[in-house]
């Protein structure tokens, strides 16, 4: 405790500190929660307001899927199973298997990387809850289907041209080895803009 | 009183307690409320990280390493990146480093509010730690934006970053520092100058500096002790070389040198000189690619190497051997956090039940760094 | 009461021939319980709604909102829930003991609302010793406390039970010597006689008598807040280092009383303050009505009441726990020798002015006036610095 | 100082300890003979000019032949680095520890011991660290197969999907 000064001083710091702290904390008061209501009371569901880039559930287009095997190799923890079988005669893939088991996916985005044409991709689903392991595997093939192939032709598929944009989309935010990209990639095209604008009511710091 | 017949005993702390970060384990044994000594006892968050380093190949590997430190994981990431990039040879573009820096600032930010938060909570303030939880999720929104998640990043790549910053994302980081630094302020107003904080953190456990190099100490635990080291000044990697900041020391103001109030300050100043890097990474980012052409099948040549990151964590050191396959031969971790758990044993001598709660939040100890 | 019981018998509503003594016992009984069901328990549990959407705000959340308007039900859904639950005894436990001390708690928390003076007329006991049988019964709580930290035969909960009981017993004498000004100024212990020496003005609260009454007045609330086992004193049941400290074994209903009594308890020592320092029920008055100034005096006090335990909620989401060897220093190093000056200061100060002195408690109000309008700058200062969103309306 | 110089100094003293010295790499490195590890550590921390004061990391390797264990030190004051290392056989290798010249290699020596078996006599508390204490063999070896249980508790979760193509992995 030491001198009368010390005791004094002692005194005068906890009260003016105490003081400070409990101005800081009636301040709070008056400021709006940071809280996000999830999930009812939102203006928008929470998928929607999340990043492009954000790795939920894997999602596969099989329309475009061309079956490389890039996904299941890139795989550290071999969550991925695929079975293709090469057809001599007509030079097509065709997949006779293609299995997630979402239990054992890390999230770690290693598939969609080298994926070619964006047909594997994290979507921004995120509420992957169940009752079994068993109910966590994707199956997303019930009778085996010929693989995309990209025709040599400028005019792609009309079927599969949406698909496509956006898988290409979705590759194109990944960086490219040694590609020599602009400072400040391309704007996202109108589709995936309202998912990357936040939309939610979330304070947005330094407004 | 020394007629006084005491007992000794042994409590059991942990691995469920709500303060023991993660699942640490002490045996206490005290004298009433004073320790006699506390006793660590880790291992309940060993996941082997170093044994499938060696089934799952480099590149594979990469996710993995967010696990090593889920609090920090862009460390881990880059650290990990450079033992590889240092083992093949291979050179990042500048670009692609610039990336790695900024997502490294933010994610030293976001973990020192975590073990600024904790502090609060471990002493009993719940506000502070809501508060930095607040500002860690704003900046976790800025990561998932960059990256795609919020806690286990998998940012880098072996020879770059996975993704380039996305558009309009400077300005809000730069807006996001802007916000941050009253709201550093009004953290110290609420709790860091708190007389009851400065009280309950001054000369507890004090580490002086010889003691902390000879413990091995690092990061913001080394020099809150006096030690004038940061591996971003003085064994620069990366493009730290590129920038003005300062190394914050501790100065032993509120008490003892190397006291949990000097970590724990350690930390808050910390978070305004990682602003001030980050202003100047965002503002100086050149142009260009940000992966350098990495093979696949990634085969460094056999040979042995070890890199030094600093981790928020502190000084994180990562000893890499290679035998020219595909897959690493052995991976060692050494953690700033491996370290200072192995020194509570001898701090926690003759403090008090409440003062070890102190300790181990001020050293910012994460288990799963210790277990990995 | 006693009268308007007589005034029944005569008119002959308990039976030709009632014993007036059984009349009287079936009175007291029908009215606490009335008290008990209709202010104490409501209040301990509602107040849970209230911190938690204070402290809620307070840290940037939004708090419970989802049963009832704006979560307002939330204390009976947590009730239910907590009725509902497993009555889990240990089995290493002393059942008799570990049952026991439940009761304990909750009874200390129920007597001292004999001696509450809601207003003039509401009260159902003024003892000539209110003010002591109140400082007496609460301090029971310590028993209970130690008995729970003992029975569940946790080292955690001993540890816990321990620090409970040196804790309270400290800070008794810090909060009687603060009582005691109060005291030297009236010349009562009557809970009545104090608020009645008051006036329903701030320059006649006892609060701005003079500067030993503000000193002590404060000591007194810091002191409860020990008492109470309230942050930043809650040693006993200190989360992150004793887990739930006494009341670590405890589960269902059994731990709904301990932490009804805690929060029951703040009522109970806001009360006090009020009483002895703020004028407690005091309201001008207003209509020739008895009644209508019962319910504005009952309005008054209870008001009063709230704001002294939204400061509680306050400190509660501000300051940290300190640590128990500061704790026992800021009793025995501060609180006790600053409550000595305080009492001794105030008996000079009555022997000097018998009848207080007016300029005195002006000036005192003054400095009073002036340190809230600063403190608020400083609020205002901290809301404009953040670059947050200001947001006025209470509830989200 | 640059590593080279300070073996040469480490070679200089201890003439017939230094086993072999590897410069042409990244980080270049000593191999000491594993009975004289604890003089040459207690040697390079308290000379002047060398004034190793703090032990890095420590780690171990088993080469299939044999367990080495590095170590990799450096100097807060000289701001230089250097790293030792020890060749043990894979039969019960054991060696001194140096905890009594770092303390940091207290915690260390516990996990190489843990994980590869290493024994470090002088050592304080040579206990498993992060392993439970009845755990089987050692797990950082290359030729270590993990246990199906632990306890009666499974340690391998069967994969749930079934691959129809048996060739690949």
């Amino acid at each position: 405790m030491g001198t009368p000064a010390t005791y004094f001083r002692h005194l005068r710091e906890a009260v003016v500190s105490i003081f400070d702290g409990m101005a800081v904390s009636a301040s709070h008061l008056i400021r709006r929660p940071y809280t996000i209501q999830y999930p009812d009371r939102m203006p928008v569901r929470v998928q929607d307001t999340l990043p492009f880039r954000y790795r939920g559930i894997l999602d596969v287009d099989l329309e475009i899927c061309t079956g490389c095997l890039a996904c299941d190799r890139a795989c550290p923890i071999d969550c991925i199973a695929i079975a293709i079988e090469k057809n001599a005669a007509t030079r097509e893939i065709v997949i006779s298997q293609f299995d997630i088991d979402l239990a054992k996916c890390m999230y770690c985005g290693l598939c969609s990387e080298p994926c070619p044409t964006g047909a594997i991709h994290h979507t921004t689903e995120f509420e992957g809850a169940d009752f079994s392991l068993e109910s966590l595997i994707r199956r997303f093939i019930a009778d085996p289907v010929v693989a995309y192939k990209a025709k040599k032709a400028a005019e792609p598929d009309v079927a599969v041209a949406d698909l496509l944009t956006r898988g290409m989309t979705y590759v194109d935010e990944w960086a490219q080895p040694g590609s020599d990209k602009p400072s400040a990639p391309p704007a996202v095209p109108a589709a995936t803009k309202a998912a990357v604008a936040p939309v939610v009511p979330v304070p947005v710091p330094g407004k | 009183m020394s007629t006084l017949r005491t007992e000794e005993m042994t409590l059991n702390m942990g691995p469920q307690h709500p303060s023991t970060h993660g699942v640490l384990r002490f045996v206490i044994r005290t004298d009433g409320e004073v320790m006699r000594e506390a006793i660590p006892d880790v291992g309940y968050l060993h996941r082997s990280i170093e044994k499938i380093a060696e089934k799952v190949g480099y590149h594979g590997f990469m996710p993995y390493t967010d696990r090593v430190d889920y609090v920090c994981a862009m460390f881990t990431n880059q650290a990990w990146g450079m033992a590889c990039e240092k083992l093949a040879g291979v050179e990042v573009p500048r670009r692609g480093e610039y990336c790695r820096v900024i997502a490294a600032e933010f994610n030293r930010i976001a973990s020192h509010l975590l073990t600024v938060g904790l502090m609060g909570m471990d002493i009993g303030a719940m506000t502070p730690f809501v508060h930095a939880l607040r500002e860690r999720e704003m900046i976790n929104d800025l990561i998932e934006e960059l990256c795609g998640a919020r806690l286990t990043f998998n940012y880098m790549r072996i020879g770059g970053v996975a993704w380039d910053l996305p558009p309009g994302w400077r300005d809000k980081a730069l807006a996001y520092l802007e916000h941050l630094e009253p709201i550093v302020n009004e953290f110290n107003a609420l709790f860091s100058y708190n007389k009851i904080c400065i009280e309950r953190l001054a000369k507890v456990a004090a580490i002086g500096p010889a003691e902390a190099i000879d413990y091995n100490l690092v990061g913001p635990n080394l020099r809150a002790s006096g030690v004038n080291w940061d591996v971003r000044r003085d064994l620069p990697y990366s493009v730290y070389r590129d920038f003005d900041f300062e190394i914050p020391l501790g100065s032993g103001e509120w008490g003892a040198i190397g006291d949990a109030m000097d970590r724990y300050m350690m930390r808050i100043r910390e978070l305004t000189q990682s602003a001030r890097i980050l202003r100047q990474a965002l503002m100086q980012i050149p142009d260009g690619p940000v992966l350098a052409k990495v093979v696949r099948n990634f085969k460094p040549a056999a040979g042995e190497c070890q890199v030094r990151v600093e981790s928020a964590r502190g000084d994180q050191g990562w000893y890499v051997v290679s035998d020219g396959t595909s897959y690493p031969w052995r991976v060692h971790v050494r953690t700033g956090s491996f370290a200072a758990m192995g020194m509570i044993q001898k701090l926690s001598r003759g403090l008090m039940i409440a003062d070890l709660v102190v300790l181990i939040a001020s050293l910012d100890v994460i288990a799963p760094e210790i277990d990995r | 009461m006693q009268a308007w019981l007589n005034r029944l018998m005569v008119r002959g509503a308990f039976g030709a021939h009632p014993i007036p003594v059984l009349v009287y016992a079936g009175g007291i009984a029908i009215a606490c319980a009335l008290v008990l069901f209709a202010i104490a328990l409501p209040f301990a549990s509602i107040v849970t709604w209230v911190e938690r959407r204070v402290w809620a705000r307070i840290q940037s959340r939004v708090g419970p909102n989802r049963v009832g308007p704006n979560g307002f039900l939330q204390w009976l859904a947590d009730g239910l829930k907590h009725v509902c639950k497993e009555d889990i005894i240990p089995a290493e436990a002393d059942p008799r003991l570990f049952k026991l001390a439940p009761y304990l708690v909750v009874l200390a928390f129920i007597l001292p609302w004999a001696v509450m003076p809601f207003s003039s007329s509401l009260i159902l006991a003024d003892l000539n010793v209110g003010i002591l049988y109140m400082t007496a019964v609460t301090a029971l709580t310590v028993v209970g406390v130690l008995m729970a930290g003992w029975a569940s035969n946790n080292k955690w909960s001993l540890i816990g039970g321990v620090r409970s009981a040196a804790q309270v017993v400290s800070y008794e004498i810090p909060a009687g010597l603060s009582i005691f000004p109060v005291v030297l100024m009236t010349g009562t212990l009557s809970m009545q006689g104090i608020t009645r020496a008051q006036g329903w003005s701030p320059d006649r609260w006892f609060l701005f008598a003079s500067p030993f009454c503000f000193a002590a007045a404060i000591i007194l609330f810091v002191s409860s807040l020990a008492e109470n086992n309230r942050t930043p004193f809650d040693l006993p049941e200190a989360e992150s280092e004793l887990v739930a400290g006494f009341a670590t074994e405890y589960s269902s209903m059994r731990y709904l009383f301990f932490f009804m009594a805690e929060w029951g308890n703040m009522f109970v020592s806001a009360a006090i303050i009020v009483t002895l320092y703020l004028g407690g029920w005091r309201f001008p008055r207003v209509s020739p009505s008895p009644i209508a100034m019962n319910l504005l005096e009952f309005a008054t006090f209870n008001i009063k009441v709230l704001i002294i335990v939204f400061v509680s909620m306050w400190i509660r989401g501000t300051l940290p726990r300190v640590r128990i060897d500061q704790m026992m220093s800021l009793c025995w190093k501060y609180f006790v020798p600053i409550a000595f000056v305080n009492l001794i200061g105030t008996a000079v100060w009555v022997a000097i002015w018998p009848d207080g002195n007016p300029f005195a408690a002006w000036s005192m109000l003054a400095i009073g006036v002036a340190g809230a309008a600063f403190f608020v700058r400083r609020v205002v200062h901290f809301a404009r610095r953040s670059r947050m969103e200001l947001y006025f309306h209470p509830t989200i | 100082m640059e590593a080279a110089e300070i073996y040469a100094l480490v070679r200089a003293r201890f003439p017939d300890q230094v086993v072999e010295i590897v410069e042409k790499r990244a980080d270049p490195y000593a191999v000491v003979d594993p009975h004289a590890i604890a003089a040459i550590c207690g040697f390079l921390r308290d000379d002047a000019a060398l004034a190793m004061d703090c032990l890095n990391n420590q780690s171990g390797v088993d080469y299939k032949d044999r367990i080495e264990v590095v170590y990799h030190l450096f100097s807060y004051s000289h701001r230089h680095s250097a790293v030792l290392k020890v060749r043990l056989p894979r039969d019960n290798p054991s060696l001194a520890s140096v905890e009594p010249v770092w303390n940091s290699a207290n915690w260390m020596e516990r996990e190489i011991f843990d994980l590869l078996g290493v024994t470090f006599h002088g050592h304080s508390d040579m206990r498993r660290i992060l392993m439970p204490e009845d755990w089987p063999g050692w797990p950082l070896r290359k030729d270590f197969v993990e246990p199906l249980e632990y306890h009666g508790i499974s340690t391998v979760r069967e994969s749930p999907i079934i691959r129809l193509d048996e060739k690949k992995k």
